[in-house]
């Protein structure tokens, strides 16, 4: 740009400038996005770690420009842990969908957390499989339509929606744990911020911090972009409510 | 062979979302319905939208081997990225009909096959849905190379259109008939 | 006649499994075999059936364990990755000779690999998968026709030799539609009844024991030359191929499931081009057609397996031939525009007939 | 001076601007990409409307929307 002008917001430097694969009006775009500004505002970007998992943010090695390690569905927290404990001085986060973090990796994400491993993890909750097309997710609401709950999910035989960021904020090694939402401007300001923190505490060794982004999956909701946002103050927020459920950050550690 | 014996193969590339898979399948299922063989083979990435997607559709009277084709007799390439892709892999006197609302064919020359360029979005817009230019490219193909009827490939398209969007069927009638009108003029 | 059905090869194995019986499937979602639990899930409920979405593919084939433990036909299906993980519960499942049909709709690999269509996971299927040294039964149908037959042939297989039964598909005959005469159910044989699964003891002497554990002196030998005896069966009578034109073959081509199919267009090229070529395709990878292998290249010496991987069944090939054939091997290990076309199987067949 | 940069490469016309603006400056128009994604745009009439709050850039999941203002001299 021009030197006449002043930057008020750009790309964030620590993201690739290369498109992405995801669907219009998908949110791991946005999620992306704000993981990349905390990385770019706290400097961290040479010294991170991502640990990217199975689903439709397993691509997030072409976009973040950071080193990154793959991990098998439902792993991240176990590879992010072995990644931290030979590199301590480095940050790991792991980035895991619902499917991955809730339901086949429930106990890594847990055991993880319980240890106090001084990981940020980011969790992108849609209520279902993307990648995969559209499949109950551990985190799909009562009675919502997929692929594999074809009449509805039924709370009886299916399972109830799980709330990981209220049910990982019960163990003591975690020392951070919020959910936030990125369909409107002010939401997306206080996801950054929320973001932005949790990256923080790992800088300064606070301690396992968990932040759950409620998000859109347009395709297999099948809803446009703009209905699908809405949807998740409709109808995500009155079972995951927003919040922060955690905070050890101010404590001694 | 018996050369009366009929065994045709289509294959058709675009992006995902540009209903690729579902012409394909509606000319298969059509051509299973006018009582011969037929086998549809979908590929495409593992995005939903966006990314490439493409198909082989093989229509015979005998059984069918292969439903992979390295080099297809009848081809339709709905995007710039297939037309380069693709267009050199067009069997030496086969048809290539290709989406000139989207492809650049300048730098693409074969004179060995016959190519044919359908605007196929803009006609679909005409017909009230940018979305319907793969009927528009089907309705072409089936002018030029009556592999199917295409009133067979129309009653087909009542089954195989979900029951939420059978209001759209008139419209993709509309679309066939439009682009093989195109196609035969 | 029965209606034609156009149908995926993944809804024809799951339309298959219900015509065998099958009310039980628990699963878990990975490309490119996700029509068949979302199949199950739509029709089981309606039919009284159980289908239930685990939490993870360990926890399926444990609920499978379960399920045929309690003494009825189930399935569950997977791809790569997702088979790995059910190696640990195959191999308790084979310990305990639980029956089961298990679906490895086969992808890319090693790791994440690709979601396109590879016959990577052969070894992993025939050598058993898992520790501990056994057998499931493999079978690999070639087209949508086969996998519904065949998945009715697994349950009665799998029943008969209380052995877990592999179908092993590709994402090419997974994902590809065909017609589909879906003739009705007959059983194979009469099948022994299950009079070992756990009900509740009820009025019976002894409660029932289904276990992999055998601690007393010889116990364990005496359990594994019971399961190598029941493999043997299965070796002497249950071994199942298609050939074509092997008889006056100067080259055999030899390739199952998906690679088969190529292989039939690039064989019928070859015969138009005046060369003799022949088909042999597996149809059980194990028990393995070592005999038919045997006995063609008794007149035919040389033997071309193509593989949608680096080498895997060839090995299988060329133990049967015993070094009377000159066995060759051309493959493609897969990924995104990797699927050999028949155009380029033909050429190799030309190249490997000459020299 | 436009205030507005919306990447044609990068925007999927999913039409989250459209309602994050508060004055109501942007569309999804019918031009589409080479990915087949209609655009969203403003028109030279808007830039000068527009106040560069980024509440558009904040909420498009494809990071294709810059924002700049004028300096003051």
């Amino acid at each position: 740009m021009a030197d006449s002008m002043i930057t008020v917001f750009e790309r964030p430097h620590s993201l690739k400038p290369v498109p992405s694969h995801f669907c219009s009006g998908c949110h791991h775009g946005t999620v992306h996005r704000l993981v990349a500004e905390a990385l770019d505002q706290l400097e961290l970007q040479q010294q991170t770690i991502g640990i990217a998992s199975v689903g439709c943010s397993v691509l997030l090695y072409e976009y973040f420009d950071i080193d990154v390690v793959e991990a098998p569905h439902g792993r991240a927290p176990a590879v992010a842990t072995g990644v931290k404990r030979v590199h301590p001085d480095s940050i790991v986060f792991t980035y895991q969908g619902d499917g991955d973090l809730a339901a086949i990796g429930t106990a890594e994400i847990i055991h993880a957390a319980n240890r106090g491993e001084h990981l940020t993890v980011i969790f992108v909750n849609n209520t279902t499989y993307g990648m995969t097309g559209g499949q109950m997710a551990p985190t799909s609401l009562g009675g919502q339509v997929t692929t594999t709950t074809p009449y509805g999910r039924d709370l009886e035989t299916d399972g109830n929606p799980i709330r990981m960021a209220e049910l990982l904020a019960l163990l003591d090694g975690t020392h951070f744990s919020a959910r936030v939402s990125v369909d409107a401007p002010r939401r997306v300001a206080q996801a950054g911020k929320v973001i932005h923190k949790a990256f923080e505490m790992q800088k300064n060794r606070a301690g396992f911090a968990f932040v759950e982004v409620l998000a859109a999956c347009p395709t297999n909701w099948g809803l446009s972009a703009l209905d699908a946002n809405e949807r998740i103050s409709q109808e995500m927020m009155p079972c995951f409510p927003l919040g922060t459920f955690k905070d050890l950050s101010g404590a001694q550690g | 062979m018996d050369n009366n014996k009929m065994n045709e193969d289509v294959f058709m590339a675009g992006f995902g979302g540009q209903g690729i898979l579902l012409v394909g399948n509606l000319l298969a299922y059509a051509a299973i319905e006018a009582g011969k063989n037929a086998s549809f083979f979908p590929a495409y990435g593992p995005e939903k939208r966006g990314g490439a997607a493409m198909c082989s559709v093989i229509v015979a009277d005998q059984e069918i081997g292969s439903p992979v084709v390295g080099r297809p007799s009848n081809v339709l390439l709905l995007n710039q990225d297939a037309m380069a892709k693709y267009y050199p892999r067009v069997r030496p006197g086969g048809l290539c009909l290709y989406n000139s609302s989207l492809i650049d064919a300048s730098g693409h020359q074969r004179s060995d096959i016959c190519s044919l360029a359908i605007p196929a979005n803009q006609i679909a817009t005409e017909v009230g849905n940018v979305k319907l230019a793969n009927m528009v490219m089907l309705g072409a193909l089936l002018a030029r190379n009556p592999l199917v009827q295409l009133e067979s490939v129309k009653q087909a398209l009542d089954i195989i259109i979900p029951e939420r969007n059978k209001r759209f069927i008139p419209a993709n009638l509309q679309a066939l008939d439009r682009g093989f009108s195109f196609a035969t003029a | 006649m029965n209606k034609r059905l156009f149908v995926k090869g993944n809804e024809a194995v799951c339309i298959g499994a219900i015509a065998a019986g099958c009310r039980y499937y628990f699963g878990y979602p990975i490309t490119p075999q996700n029509e068949i639990p979302e199949y199950m899930s739509r029709e089981l409920p309606g039919l009284g059936g159980t289908f239930l979405q685990a939490e993870s593919e360990v926890a399926a084939i444990n609920m499978v364990l379960g399920a045929s433990a309690a003494g009825v036909r189930v399935m569950t299906s997977s791809s790569g990755p997702g088979i790995s993980l059910k190696a640990e519960g195959l191999s308790y499942m084979a310990g305990s000779e639980l029956p089961a049909v298990i679906v490895n709709i086969m992808r890319c690999g090693p790791g994440l690999g690709g979601i396109d269509a590879s016959q990577a996971d052969y070894f992993q299927a025939v050598k058993g998968g898992g520790h501990g040294g056994y057998h499931l039964i493999v079978l690999a149908p070639d087209s949508i026709q086969e996998l519904y037959d065949l998945s009715m042939v697994a349950f009665d297989l799998a029943d008969q030799y209380r052995v877990p039964a592999m179908i092993l598909g590709d994402a090419m005959i997974g994902q590809m539609k065909e017609a589909l005469i879906p003739h009705p159910y007959q059983p194979l044989a009469e099948l022994p009844a299950k009079d070992w699964s756990v009900t509740g003891k009820g009025n019976r002497v002894q409660g029932n024991t289904v276990k992999s554990l055998f601690l007393q002196d010889g116990a364990l030998e005496a359990h594994n030359w019971r399961l190598h005896d029941r493999y043997q069966q299965l070796k002497d009578r249950e071994v199942r191929c298609e050939t074509i034109g092997i008889d006056d073959a100067e080259l055999i081509l030899t390739a199952f499931g998906g690679a088969a199919r190529i292989a039939k267009t690039a064989v019928s090229m070859a015969r138009q081009a005046g060369l003799k070529v022949g088909l042999i395709r597996p149809i059980t990878l194990f028990p393995f057609p070592e005999q038919v292998f045997r006995q063609a290249t008794e007149r035919c010496r040389r033997v071309l397996c193509v593989e949608l991987n680096n080498g895997q069944m060839v090995e299988d090939v060329r133990l049967s031939v015993d070094r009377q054939a000159d066995v060759r091997f051309y493959g493609r290990p897969g990924g995104t525009g990797s699927l050999p076309t028949p155009e380029e199987l033909f050429e190799q067949l030309q190249k490997h007939y000459k020299d | 001076m436009k205030k507005l940069v919306i990447d044609e490469e990068f925007c999927k016309g999913c039409g989250l601007c459209v309602i994050a603006c508060p004055l109501e400056l942007i569309t999804v128009g019918t031009k589409v990409n080479k990915q087949g994604y209609p655009l969203a745009q403003i028109s030279d009439a808007n830039q000068v409307k527009c106040t560069a709050c980024s509440a558009c850039a904040r909420m498009c999941p494809d990071a294709a929307i810059s924002v700049y203002l004028p300096k003051k001299d």
